[in-house]
């Protein structure tokens, strides 16, 4: 799909969402039965740099000084955090963790956030972009990942037909919406056969999360067996303790 | 006895995850949850052909940091890079919930995160991955519960990936000479887009490009320390009292901060043009003076923040 | 009658076709390749200066770039086939026969060009030997050296890494040959002349430094507590015991070991000033805390390390150095050195038989000698008596005869499995077996057996002087042998009547327990402290760093 | 990988009173031990789990001497190995027993 498509699907009635610098997206929308949401977001398969997440990170912070509560739109189809000497150089680990921070005060400040994830995200791109938010929603065209199988074969040293074959029984390193959703990562899917306005009013109608249940979710989908137990033993050792 | 041989035994890039550990905090009361002898191991690396760690590469527990009660965590970097799986990443999401859930006059002074790791574990990326983006929602959840979360990085893994990401999460950074923190390693770099963009046997460029220094000097790391466990000790003690609480104004002075960076030094390739910029006195032997010397340059204006 | 000017008109006449591209004795860089086609002619010995440390690099590349169908057929004596440059010589048909030393990284891509058939071998020598035979049988035509600096004379600063220079230009500029010299730099004054002038041809500035490869670094992070056990006994089993002050390090982790040690626990066992005192030893960054502790008396070096070239000018008291301060080295010289005036050799190796004979020899590669096989062997022309030598010589004699000559301690040190469990020793070289597939007439051995007087693995200390038969030897051997199929082939009750004599000893034997073998015992432990230890005047190379 | 288990019998209890140590990593070249005392004071056991596989005759005869050597009666040893040469596994099962023994 295409970034116009995502956002005539999303909002039907029209928008105020403008392309800015380095592959930035902003601007404002309305959704039905809840008013005005903002939207930023990464597109066009741009890399995810410094230059891009210091811009996110100022319109989310803007969106929270204002005190109104709307919900934040993420919208990603990026690649990976922009590979570079010099964003590195310029530490692109604080520009990545500021953008996370930011959509993390977001929603402490009672704006539902959701990414829309409608191309790629890899590695660092994926942590910020795409599971920083409080719901990650793969649409068609949605190419999440951490690693593709021919990087892993090249560090681990395994045939890559050894990996491709693992990759069908276990979700646990295999890229694609499918494996991601296993974990708990991807929150819902949505087709492309239905209009994607009444779906996000009908996920930002849904109750918030307190915390975190991701590792709760990949147990039920049973893509992350052990997760939630461990974090649960120690939670349960450290109380013991106390 | 040499001199050097000494103070050999605190010195933390040399020591396991179980001495640092050992040395960082007080003498008495270490209490490791989910021990080596329960044997929560990664079921995942078999299928790899690789053995685990009877600890899946990483101690976790309570014990006192002079005198207050303190939660820490410790990977250990030599065991598959530190990397981040799903057990490895779970127990540190445990300690944390555990902290926010302690919460209170009787509850950890602070969370302490030793970090020593390249990253995700590729044989388990899925679970990796998520695992960090839960440990940033844990560690700002303990950090809004008023809780510090310190950073101690000094290790021969450094942060990469979701490290580096991490780190940059928490209140505070401790770090000596030899840690990196950065998100793309310099391999990786150099994999994708070339030698000419990122030379990863040149070392000294490393360090320049992501290495303690380099961090220090622009804002990226609170304290930098010479390298032993006691120094590490005694600025995480020092800094405990003194961290950013985690709100709104805090993350703008930290959007200001992080702007100003990018305009002053954004057309900078490497660490000795930010320093020549900045006006720091001989920028071309930063890199090599002593720790002493280092120590003694007056950071670049805006590098002592409470931003973050 | 007789012409006996020959040579004399040869070199005239290449002199004059050189001529063409140079002013005087310059060739511009980028004439290089018109240059060498014009001096260098079909056939000729040509020494394309290069060996484990620095190479004629911009040379080697100059030639290799040769027209085929102009020069062709040449025969290549000189050190180290090192570079890529000095095998396309051979893919490309500029030349043909081979006589060399060392080839270290280019190993198997000999092996393979012999295989090929695109190299004719003469023979793999020791430094010292090729050296030679420059002076009776393989004296180049053309030699290609490198230098740091040459000023508008042609007069030559080689800087620290001297190394074979003078011992080529000699061979060749005393036999009507053409010496070519590329360098860094040419200079108006230069800080010292390692060779003059008229022994210098034509000098080319190349357009970068010469190549150097840190050879002899070896970072002490990376020394395990294996190895530190290997050096304790060493140390208190060896050089206590024959209070060892002349001597010759290799350049494993275990010698390197050795040298860390000494300021620690060398000094706790009094050590200082009695053992290892005078070296004929490379710039090892690892040896600088044992200097630096008032360890060393003094060291002669075949060659300069990178990054060690101020500290070195900083303590001339220890190290030879010219009036202009830097390090003078001289291969030939500290070659002579180690073999006549040391009365140790102590060194790694890679693999090793149960008759003592040792290879570094691995299925495919030919990694020639360079100057290990000299160091580690008994030089029976040796004269001069001194106290190790001596008490060497009467255990191997048995105090049997009244004549007793001296035997130079010649050490082997090995962990007993290497990398990725493949055994050090073994009942059968793998190097005979490659001499069998390539019919060598002679298998490559490092060190012969009955030249080694003691091997030393993590299990213990095999003394061969004492072992008075074939049988005993290679009990001994296998006695130290470890879990080797050598070692548990070994027979127990004869193992322990050798240690019973004091020809196995185990740690404990010596005293040392297995436990202090710790990486805590270590003078540095990484390659900063070492900077550290030379108060920051050894610049460690970039690609050791991790700071 | 490869995953074997080695019993022995011991002629005294290990010294000490400690319950458990780990020592070591799990890294190339290395291994850690997790050391238990679980076991009747005259029994002795090695649990191997090696990334390199092939090498079970040479573990063994490394794990018979060591319990020639130290005698750790009552101690149940747990490996994992990232491909240790035996000179290391046995420094390492040495340096774990003395670790047992020590006071604390």
């Amino acid at each position: 799909m295409t970034l116009d498509d995502v956002l005539t699907s999303l909002f039907p009635t029209g928008h105020q969402v403008q392309r800015g610098p380095a592959g930035t997206l902003h601007g404002l929308a309305k959704v039905e039965g809840h008013g005005k949401v903002t939207v930023v977001g990464i597109v066009g398969g741009t890399p995810l740099g410094v230059d891009a997440a210091i811009l996110l990170a100022g319109h989310v912070l803007a969106a929270v000084e204002a005190s109104d509560r709307a919900p934040i739109v993420f919208l990603a189809d990026t690649s990976s955090q922009n590979m570079a000497r010099r964003d590195e150089l310029l530490g692109l680990n604080e520009y990545l963790a500021h953008l996370t921070k930011s959509l993390a005060l977001a929603a402490a400040h009672g704006h539902r956030t959701v990414s829309l994830l409608f191309g790629h995200a890899a590695a660092g791109a994926f942590i910020a972009a795409a599971l920083s938010s409080q719901s990650l929603v793969a649409l068609p065209g949605a190419a999440p990942s951490v690693m593709d199988i021919p990087s892993i074969s090249r560090v681990t040293k395994l045939p890559l037909e050894q990996l491709e074959r693992l990759a069908k029984s276990t979700p646990i390193f295999a890229p694609g919406v499918a494996p991601l959703f296993a974990i708990g990562a991807v929150t819902q899917t949505w087709a492309a056969d239905q209009p994607f306005a009444p779906r996000l009013a009908d996920l930002l109608r849904q109750p918030v999360p307190t915390s975190d249940l991701r590792d709760q979710i990949g147990l039920e989908r049973k893509g992350r067996r052990l997760a939630q137990t461990i974090a649960a033993r120690v939670a349960a050792e450290a109380a013991a303790h106390a | 006895m040499s001199k050097l041989s000494q103070t050999f035994k605190a010195d933390w890039y040399e020591a396991s995850a179980r001495e640092r550990i050992a040395g960082l905090l007080d003498a008495e009361g270490f209490t490791e949850f989910l021990g080596p002898e329960q044997r929560a191991m990664s079921p995942h690396l078999a299928q790899f052909d690789l053995t685990g760690a009877f600890d899946d590469g990483i101690v976790v527990g309570r014990g006192r940091l002079d005198g207050r009660p303190v939660l820490l965590a410790a990977q250990e970097g030599r065991f598959l890079g530190g990397a981040f799986g799903e057990v490895h990443g779970a127990k540190l999401v445990g300690l944390l919930r555990a902290a926010r859930d302690a919460a209170g006059p009787d509850g950890p002074h602070a969370v302490l995160l030793l970090l020593d790791t390249g990253g995700v574990r590729l044989q388990e990326a899925n679970a990796g991955e998520l695992a960090i983006s839960e440990i940033i929602h844990a560690i700002i959840e303990v950090r809004s519960a008023g809780i510090p979360v310190l950073a101690l990085v000094g290790g021969r893994a450094g942060a990469f990936g979701g490290g580096g990401i991490i780190t940059a999460c928490c209140s505070r950074i401790i770090a000596s000479e030899h840690a990196r923190v950065s998100v793309s390693g310099p391999e990786v770099i150099e994999t994708n887009k070339g030698v000419e963009e990122f030379d990863s046997r040149d070392r000294a460029l490393v360090w320049r490009i992501c290495g303690a220094r380099t961090r220090y000097l622009t804002g990226g790391v609170d304290r930098y320390v010479k390298g032993s466990i006691q120094n590490f000790r005694e600025a995480a003690i020092a800094l405990i009292a003194h961290t950013p609480a985690f709100e709104l104004a805090t993350l703008k002075a930290e959007q200001r901060r992080l702007s100003e960076r990018l305009q002053r030094f954004g057309d900078c390739r490497d660490a000795p043009e930010i320093w020549r910029k900045a006006g720091l006195p001989e920028p071309e032997h930063i890199a090599e003076i002593s720790d002493d010397a280092f120590l003694a340059i007056q950071r670049i204006k805006g590098a002592d923040h409470d931003a973050r | 009658m007789n012409d006996w000017q020959k040579q004399r008109s040869e070199r005239n006449a290449r002199l004059n076709a050189g001529s063409h591209y140079a002013s005087g004795k310059m060739v511009p860089s980028d004439k290089a390749k018109a240059f060498l086609e014009a001096v260098v002619r079909p056939g000729d010995r040509v020494c394309l200066e290069g060996d484990n440390q620095k190479q004629a690099d911009f040379l080697a590349e100059a030639l290799a770039d040769v027209d085929p169908s102009r020069i062709h057929d040449l025969h290549i004596v000189q050190s180290g086939i090192v570079l890529q440059a000095h095998l396309d010589l051979f893919e490309r048909g500029i030349a043909r026969k081979l006589d060399f030393s060392y080839s270290g990284p280019q190993g198997a891509a000999i092996a393979r060009a012999l295989v090929a058939g695109k190299i004719e071998l003469g023979a793999i020598h020791t430094y010292i030997e090729l050296f030679a035979r420059y002076f009776v049988d393989l004296t180049p035509h053309v030699a290609l050296v490198a230098a740091v600096a040459a000023d508008r004379d042609g007069n030559l600063y080689t800087g620290p890494n001297t190394e074979d220079t003078p011992t080529i230009v000699e061979a060749t500029a005393f036999k009507s040959g053409i010496v070519v010299a590329q360098v860094n730099k040419v200079v108006d004054k230069l800080p010292r002349v390692d060779i003059p002038a008229d022994q210098i041809d034509f000098i080319v500035e190349a357009d970068r430094p010469f190549y150097v490869e840190p050879l002899f670094t070896r970072d002490p992070a990376s020394v395990t507590e294996s190895q530190i056990l290997m050096a304790m006994m060493a140390i208190k089993g060896i050089y206590a015991e024959y209070s060892v002050k002349r001597l010759n390090h290799g350049i494993g982790f275990p010698t390197a070991a050795i040298e860390l040690l000494l300021p620690t626990y060398g000094e706790q066992l009094g050590l200082r000033g009695k053992i290892a005192t005078h070296w004929a030893l490379n710039p090892h960054p690892t040896l600088i805390p044992a200097i630096e502790s008032g360890w060393v008396e003094q060291i002669h070096s075949f060659g300069s390390e990178v990054g060690m070239d101020d500290y070195m000018s900083a303590r001339s008291d220890v190290y030879f150095t010219g009036h202009d301060g830097s390090l003078r080295s001289n291969r030939l010289l500290c070659q002579t050195a180690g073999l006549y005036a040391c009365d140790m050799f102590i060194g790694s190796t890679l693999q090793i038989d149960i008759a003592g004979n040792s290879s570094t020899v691995t299925p495919g590669r030919i990694a020639g000698f360079g100057g290990a096989p000299n160091m580690g062997s008994d030089p029976r022309g040796r004269r001069h008596p001194s106290a190790p030598w001596l008490k060497a010589g009467r255990e191997a004699s048995d105090g049997q005869g009244t004549l007793t000559r001296g035997r130079k301690l010649v050490v082997q040190m090995l962990e007993t499995f290497g990398e990725k469990m493949k055994p050090n020793f073994v009942e059968r070289l793998d190097s005979i077996e490659l001499a069998e597939k390539l019919n060598f007439d002679l298998a490559p051995v490092m060190i012969y057996g009955d030249d080694v007087s003691h091997i030393v693995t993590e299990e213990g200390i095999a003394n061969l002087l004492l072992c008075r038969s074939p049988a005993e030897r290679e009990q001994a051997v296998r006695g130290v042998a470890g879990f080797t199929d050598v070692g548990r082939a070994r027979d127990r009750k004869a193992v322990e009547a050798l240690r019973q004599r004091g020809v196995i000893r185990r740690p404990e034997d010596l005293g040392i327990n297995l436990l202090a073998a710790s990486r805590q015992l270590l003078a540095a432990h990484s390659i900063e402290d070492l900077v550290t230890w030379s108060g920051g005047l050894y610049q460690a190379p970039s690609k050791f760093r991790n700071w | 990988m490869e995953q074997f288990q080695v019993h022995g019998a011991s002629k005294r209890r290990a010294g000490g009173h400690r319950r458990q140590v780990i020592t070591g990593a799990n890294a190339s070249g290395n291994l850690e031990v997790l050391v238990e005392r679980v076991l009747p004071d005259l029994e002795c056991q090695v649990e191997v789990a090696t990334a390199v596989t092939g090498f079970r005759p040479i573990w063994e005869a490394v794990i018979k001497e060591f319990f020639e050597r130290a005698s750790p009666g009552g101690l149940r040893f747990s490996i994992n190995d990232g491909g240790a040469r035996p000179d290391t596994v046995t420094l390492r099962l040495m340096q774990s027993v003395q670790l047992m023994e020590d006071k604390a």
